[in-house]
């Protein structure tokens, strides 16, 4: 294994890393203000993904298309929070889980049922796509990088959102008491609607960037959607800073897992059977990494006791 | 969901032909969800032939399977025991067939299979009245490691996703291709992003790069393979390149090679006329799926004319005997009802604004599957 | 047998850089009421935390009944003759008065991993539920789902599950807090009675009871117990009249 | 209570008197519909246990649906194939008699709930709930690549295994030997519910400082229920194995785990016979819904959003009322 495949793998661990962070980061902020467990921030990077690969179709232009999956996912979860989500704030957990879970099938089957059962086509831009050399000569794709960069920008977005804007304030106060914004003479209701339609806005980008270079299809946002539960749980749910770590984490070993294991279970075994009980294990790494993280620290890395 | 107007046209029928037996025909298939796409191809070719035939006392029950074995057990229970039908048929994946088809036949139901041929099936788990009319897993396969011999490649990366038609999958291009292994990676099933396994095979030092990714994985795993500018030769099965994926690809597999028992180019009266007579009923052009559950319907239909499922060994006899006109040209079937066939190379072309394969040759030549002679029947 | 029952011994507990609780000593003897008291954020919920077992200390140790119980948790604290009612009153809501009063019994008893028989109807359990019920008073609601209850009544059944204990000691957190002014004497009178039952360690904000009732008083400020003695002496103490601001506080 | 008693007794009477019916008037499809439900009502009433009394919001009970319905596909296909399952140390044969399975199938659900339990119950809220999941998602990959046991093609079993007695490939006498697993779990989870164990349990569900106070250990209950839950939707597992003759990965995966919570929900949390409603009304849905529209998930997801925002205390709780049993 040479050092510039390991470090490639690296970047790839690391740009997977990112898009998750996109998901996650509208996850815990929406259980961090409302505390509300939200099974259908999947559907909203289904909705943002379709929107792109619709107007892209359309129109031909990659940023109208990003635009579009923003409006949309956002348009869909301001609604959404207002019809139904608005009434499980002050339910338990368990509500929550079943509300959104008949959420996901209302919106995959109405998915299905406007643009059909075949996926959609989402490409890259011409001025984004082919690989670029690296400084060590290593490969890599531009819109890769591409991603990891508007990740980046994304989080330092909304770390200075949080840090130091009026709603940003709002929003923390939102997190340490519930009752005492309302006192403050924010209007809660807007509030709530506002930070869910911006989580459900990052999951509708996370759903535009990657439907680029995936399948845009019915069902394309559960498993991502676990993947960030993952991450937000291993980095404390609420905490804009472990999603971030913990997107990172998952990210790099997912990908690393099931770039080594393989390569590990071949010095002990015969091939085929390394890469079989290797990639096994690979795709359980990341739930094993969680259930450790938590037995460990039953509130995740950030989280608050 | 039942078809009535098939029904209602036999009933009134029924009068004029005299006491004519109605057929039912059980179709458990993927209707909904992630893999409808396929499920409603086999469908809209079935009954595209079955309306063709003019036959009205053919009834057809469909339901969908959701793509989950157990509702296909249980829907295949009432197929049965509640419907009575007489023949099923409809299944998309290998896990629900195994879950519905040795039950099925066991009890005495006659079952055609329009897409999934696991090994188990083909040999020994092969019944005298489980037919498949579309391939053994493996066949594609076999002709992609046929195909990379042809074409001179002596270095092959492979990956499929890590469960067993994956595995079948990669022993089946193995069984034929001569040449080393650059590498071989089981994915995850349902992974939706390849940068790591394409890492690996930018380093592997491959000629050629061989992939089993059926469905959404197929199209993320194209599109990231063009971008990533690594640009090897890539050959596959054609369940990554139907009809209904491509157009979601796009450019990214233009020129890609894949193995496929049929193609729309195949140069027949029948699969010319299959070909128009889809397009102008559901507007847009037929898949592999399609023009499996065409074949199955005419495959039926041709045994009808002969016998009834009532008089089973009769009724076996005819099927055996594949007397249609395929829309793949040649049809046989081997010993262990599977068939025996051309199995064509494609490269995806665009025609228009559309993305479709046209044939560039013969990776085999009526291909027997490596299972008939495990099966004792 | 000793004369101290539970002996509280330097224990500190810091919360980062906040030391909430620093050496604490503390003895509670048989027969007594000593009462805890000290203004607001003088560590009295973290000190009761600490003896009930929901807390560890950084530092010391708790004896209860001879025995070290520093590592034990607060169930074990609990099945070792410690009962302890809350602040907030802390009740199964949604089951009725005499539940909570079984479960308490049971939880004396132990046994819990039954799973067949009806536990309401084992007439041991009962017995003492209805014995503690009768005791404050709330035998005639005992049917009745605590959330339905008043305040006062809650408070009174947070005492009578500590009955049912049947404890060598009471931990009692606030037992008169919103009870207004007939239901503290009514409370003081009982608690009064209580003292020969077992001791209590009595951590309260009214001054009246805990005047009335106490046979030592200990003052929390800051952390540290500033004073340690019969009532007399301690309102007589200065360094507790600075503490609590004036002379007003301290009748 | 006592409406909710009548109303108990009308689903169990129904329950017995539809296949009864569709015996007698050879629809023997409505017979394996009716044991279907009763085999869900059945992994319902185990999560009952954990979910509804102990308050322990599992999204990863499919664990142990799997592992009961694996523990008949393993057994099933050695002694089907006439293969040991292992010769060393102890000569181990497979078998197709029920209670044996069954037996197996609790004992290794068990002890999965007994780790699962011992780690998950150190977290609590979203936590529990995202650690059972993670734990589901294991199980879920560990089957779909583990190719022994036929991967994601799961096993096939070509006859229902046999119990003494009794020809179980008849719809109605698998049926009624469903209908009496199902009678004696709810029987035994009355009971529990009034037993010591039922009683704590509850009150540390809306407690669990106050139990912690009066000497008990919320940890063990919630262990012991989360093991007996466990064992219990495992055995429920074993059957709905049976009943399709069939096992597969499908049974671990995260959806399952849904449903299972949805049956609880829909009937109502914490109800004796919540779980059997709610897997009732969940049947008839996907049978009824399914063949009305292609898209017939919108509808059931409407139904369900409908359920959770309108009619709290699940369908029960809108038949007979709020209020919960009390003495």
């Amino acid at each position: 294994m040479s050092l510039i495949l390991f470090i490639e793998q690296m970047l790839n661990g690391l740009q997977f890393g990112v898009m998750l962070f996109l998901m996650a980061a509208g996850l815990t902020l929406i259980f961090g203000v409302m505390g509300l467990i939200n099974l259908a921030h999947g559907s909203l990077y289904m909705i943002g993904a379709f929107a792109a690969a619709w107007v892209a179709g359309l129109t031909g232009s990659f940023v109208l298309a990003l635009i579009a999956a923003l409006a949309a996912a956002a348009a869909a979860g301001a609604l959404v929070e207002v019809v139904v989500i608005r009434r499980l704030y002050a339910r338990d957990h368990l509500d929550q889980v079943l509300a959104t879970f008949a959420l996901i099938l209302m919106f995959s089957e109405g998915t299905r049922w406007v643009f059909g059962s075949f996926p959609l086509f989402l490409e890259i831009p011409p001025y984004l796509s082919g690989p670029v050399r690296l400084p060590g000569g290593i490969q890599y794709p531009l819109y890769r990088l591409a991603i990891i960069v508007a990740g980046l920008i994304v989080a330092a977005g909304l770390f200075a959102l949080i840090a130091r804007t009026r709603i940003g304030i709002q929003i923390r106060a939102g997190e340490a008491d519930r009752e005492m914004i309302g006192a403050l003479g924010v209007n809660i209701a807007a509030l709530y609607t506002v930070v869910f339609a911006l989580g459900a806005a990052l999951a509708g980008l996370a759903g535009a960037l990657i439907g680029a270079i995936q399948s845009v299809q019915v069902g394309m946002g559960e498993p991502v959607l676990i993947l960030a539960f993952v991450v937000i749980v291993i980095g404390g749910i609420g905490s804009i800073k472990g999603a971030l770590v913990g997107a990172l984490l998952v990210g790099l070993t997912d990908t690393m897992g099931r770039f080594l294991l393989p390569v590990a279970f071949a010095q002990v075994m015969a091939p085929a059977a390394a890469t079989a009980v290797g990639s096994a294990l690979a795709s359980m790494a990341i739930y094993i990494l969680m259930a450790l993280v938590l037995i460990f620290r039953p509130r995740g890395l950030y989280g608050v006791a | 969901m039942i078809v009535r107007t098939l029904a209602m046209a036999g009933a009134l029928s029924l009068a004029a032909v005299g006491a004519q037996a109605e057929i039912k025909v059980g179709m458990i298939t993927t209707l909904s969800g992630g893999g409808a796409g396929l499920g409603i191809d086999v469908r809209d070719g079935f009954m595209l032939a079955l309306e063709q035939s003019g036959r009205t006392d053919v009834t057809v029950v469909i339901e969908d399977d959701q793509q989950k074995p157990d509702i296909a057990v249980q829907l295949s229970d009432k197929m049965i025991q509640s419907e009575k039908v007489d023949v099923m048929t409809g299944i998309i994946w290998s896990n629900l067939a195994m879950a519905v088809v040795p039950g099925a036949v066991a009890q005495g139901k006659f079952y055609l299979s329009p897409n999934a041929g696991p090994s188990a099936l083909a040999g020994q788990g092969c019944h005298p009245n489980y037919f498949n009319v579309a391939w053994q897993n493996d066949n594609l396969h076999e002709a992609a490691g046929a195909y990379a011999n042809d074409a001179g490649y002596k270095n092959s990366f492979i990956l499929a996703p890590n469960y067993p038609a994956g595995q079948d999958a990669l022993t089946g291009y193995k069984r034929f291709f001569k040449g080393d292994l650059a590498g071989e990676i089981y994915t995850q099933l349902g992974q939706t992003d390849y940068a790591a396994e394409i890492a690996q095979i930018r380093a592997s030092g491959a000629d050629s790069v061989f992939f089993f990714l059926p469905g959404g994985m197929g199209i993320s795993f194209l599109k990231q393979y063009a971008d990533s500018g690594v640009g090897l030769p890539v050959v596959g099965p054609a369940f990554s390149f139907d009809q209904g994926i491509l157009q979601a690809v796009g450019d990214a597999a233009l020129g890609v090679v894949n193995t496929s028992q049929w193609s729309k180019d195949i140069d027949n009266p029948a699969n010319v006329a299959f070909v128009a007579s889809f397009q102008e009923k559901y507007g847009r052009l037929p898949s592999l799926y399609a023009s499996q559950g065409f074949d199955t319907a005419n495959l039926l239909l041709s045994a009808l004319e002969v016998a009834e499922p009532s008089d089973a060994d009769a009724f076996r006899e005819a099927l055996r005997a594949a007397d249609f006109d395929s829309t793949r040209g040649d049809f046989a079937f081997g010993a262990n009802h599977h068939p025996i066939q051309d199995i064509y190379v494609r490269e995806v072309i665009k025609e228009g604004d559309i993305y479709t394969n046209k044939i560039i040759g013969v990776a085999l030549k009526d291909h027997v599957d490596a299972y008939v002679g495990e099966c004792k029947m | 047998m000793t004369e101290v029952l539970l002996d509280i011994r330097g224990i500190t507990k810091r919360f980062g850089a906040v030391t909430a609780c620093e050496e604490v000593s503390l003895t509670l003897r048989r027969g007594e009421i000593h009462a805890l008291i000290g203004p607001n954020g003088a560590g009295k919920s973290t000190l009761i935390g600490q003896i009930a077992g929901s807390l560890r200390p950084d530092a010391g140790s708790v004896w209860f009944d001879g025995h070290d119980v520093t590592a034990l948790d607060t169930a074990a604290r609990a099945r070792a003759g410690l009962a302890r009612t809350f602040q907030i009153s802390s009740l199964a809501m949604e089951m009725t008065v005499l539940q909570n009063a079984v479960l308490g019994a049971l939880g004396a008893r132990g046994r819990v991993m039954r799973f067949f028989r009806d536990v309401m109807r084992d007439s041991a359990l009962r017995a003492v539920a209805r014995e503690a019920l009768d005791r404050v008073g709330l035998w005639d609601v005992a049917a009745h789902r605590v959330g339905d209850l008043s305040h006062g009544q809650r408070r009174q059944l947070e005492v009578a599950v500590a009955l049912t204990q049947a404890p060598k000691a009471f931990l009692m957190d606030e037992p008169m807090a919103g009870l207004g002014a007939e239901g503290s004497a009514r409370m003081t009178r009982f608690l009064d009675g209580l003292r020969q039952h077992a001791p209590i360690l009595l951590v309260e904000h009214d001054m009246d009871a805990v005047f009335a009732l106490a046979d030592r008083v200990s003052v929390l400020v800051y952390g540290r117990v500033i004073a340690t003695g019969a009532p007399d002496a301690i309102r007589r103490d200065a360094r507790v009249r600075e503490a609590y601001l004036g002379d007003e506080a301290l009748p | 209570m006592r409406a909710e008693t009548l109303l108990n007794a009308c689903v169990l009477l129904a329950l017995a008197a539809v296949p009864l019916w569709a015996w007698v008037a050879d629809e023997p499809f409505t017979i394996t519909l009716a044991t279907r439900l009763a085999i869900l009502a059945l992994a319902g009433v185990g999560l009952n246990l954990a979910l509804g009394l102990g308050g322990l919001v599992s999204l990863g009970h499919a664990v142990f649906f799997g592992i009961g319905g694996y523990a008949m596909g393993v057994l099933a296909s050695h002694a089907q194939s006439y293969t040991p399952l292992t010769d060393w140390p102890v000569l181990i044969e497979g078998t197709k008699s029920m209670p044996v399975i069954w037996l197996v199938a609790m004992g290794a659900s068990g002890l999965a709930a007994l780790a699962i339990g011992a780690l998950s119950l150190r977290t609590s809220g979203v936590y529990f709930i995202m650690i059972t999941l993670a734990f589901g998602q294991m199980f879920y990959y560990f089957a779909i690549s583990w190719p022994a046991y036929g991967g994601e093609d799961g096993l096939s079993i070509y006859v229902r295994n046999g119990f003494p007695g009794l020809n179980t490939l008849d719809p109605i006498q698998f049926f009624a030997l469903c209908y009496a697993i199902l009678a004696l779990a709810l029987w035994a989870m009355a009971r529990l519910m009034r037993s010591a164990f039922g009683l704590a349990l509850v009150a540390a569900r809306q407690n669990a400082a106050r139990v912690e106070a009066v000497g008990i250990a919320p940890y063990r209950l919630r262990l012991v229920a989360f093991v007996l839950s466990g064992m219990i939707t495992g055995l429920a597992g074993a059957l709905f194995a049976d009943l399709n003759r069939f096992v597969s990965p499908v049974m671990f995966s995260w959806q399952t785990s849904g449903e299972i919570i949805v049956f609880v929900i829909l009937g109502g949390v914490a109800r004796l016979y919540g779980p059997v409603v709610g897997a009732a009304v969940f049947v008839l849905l996907e049978h009824f819904l399914g063949g009305l529209s292609e898209f017939w998930h919108i509808w059931l997801g409407a139904v369900l959003l409908g359920v959770v925002l309108f009619a709290r205390g699940g369908i029960i709780g809108l038949v007979v009322g709020r209020e919960v049993r009390r003495d």
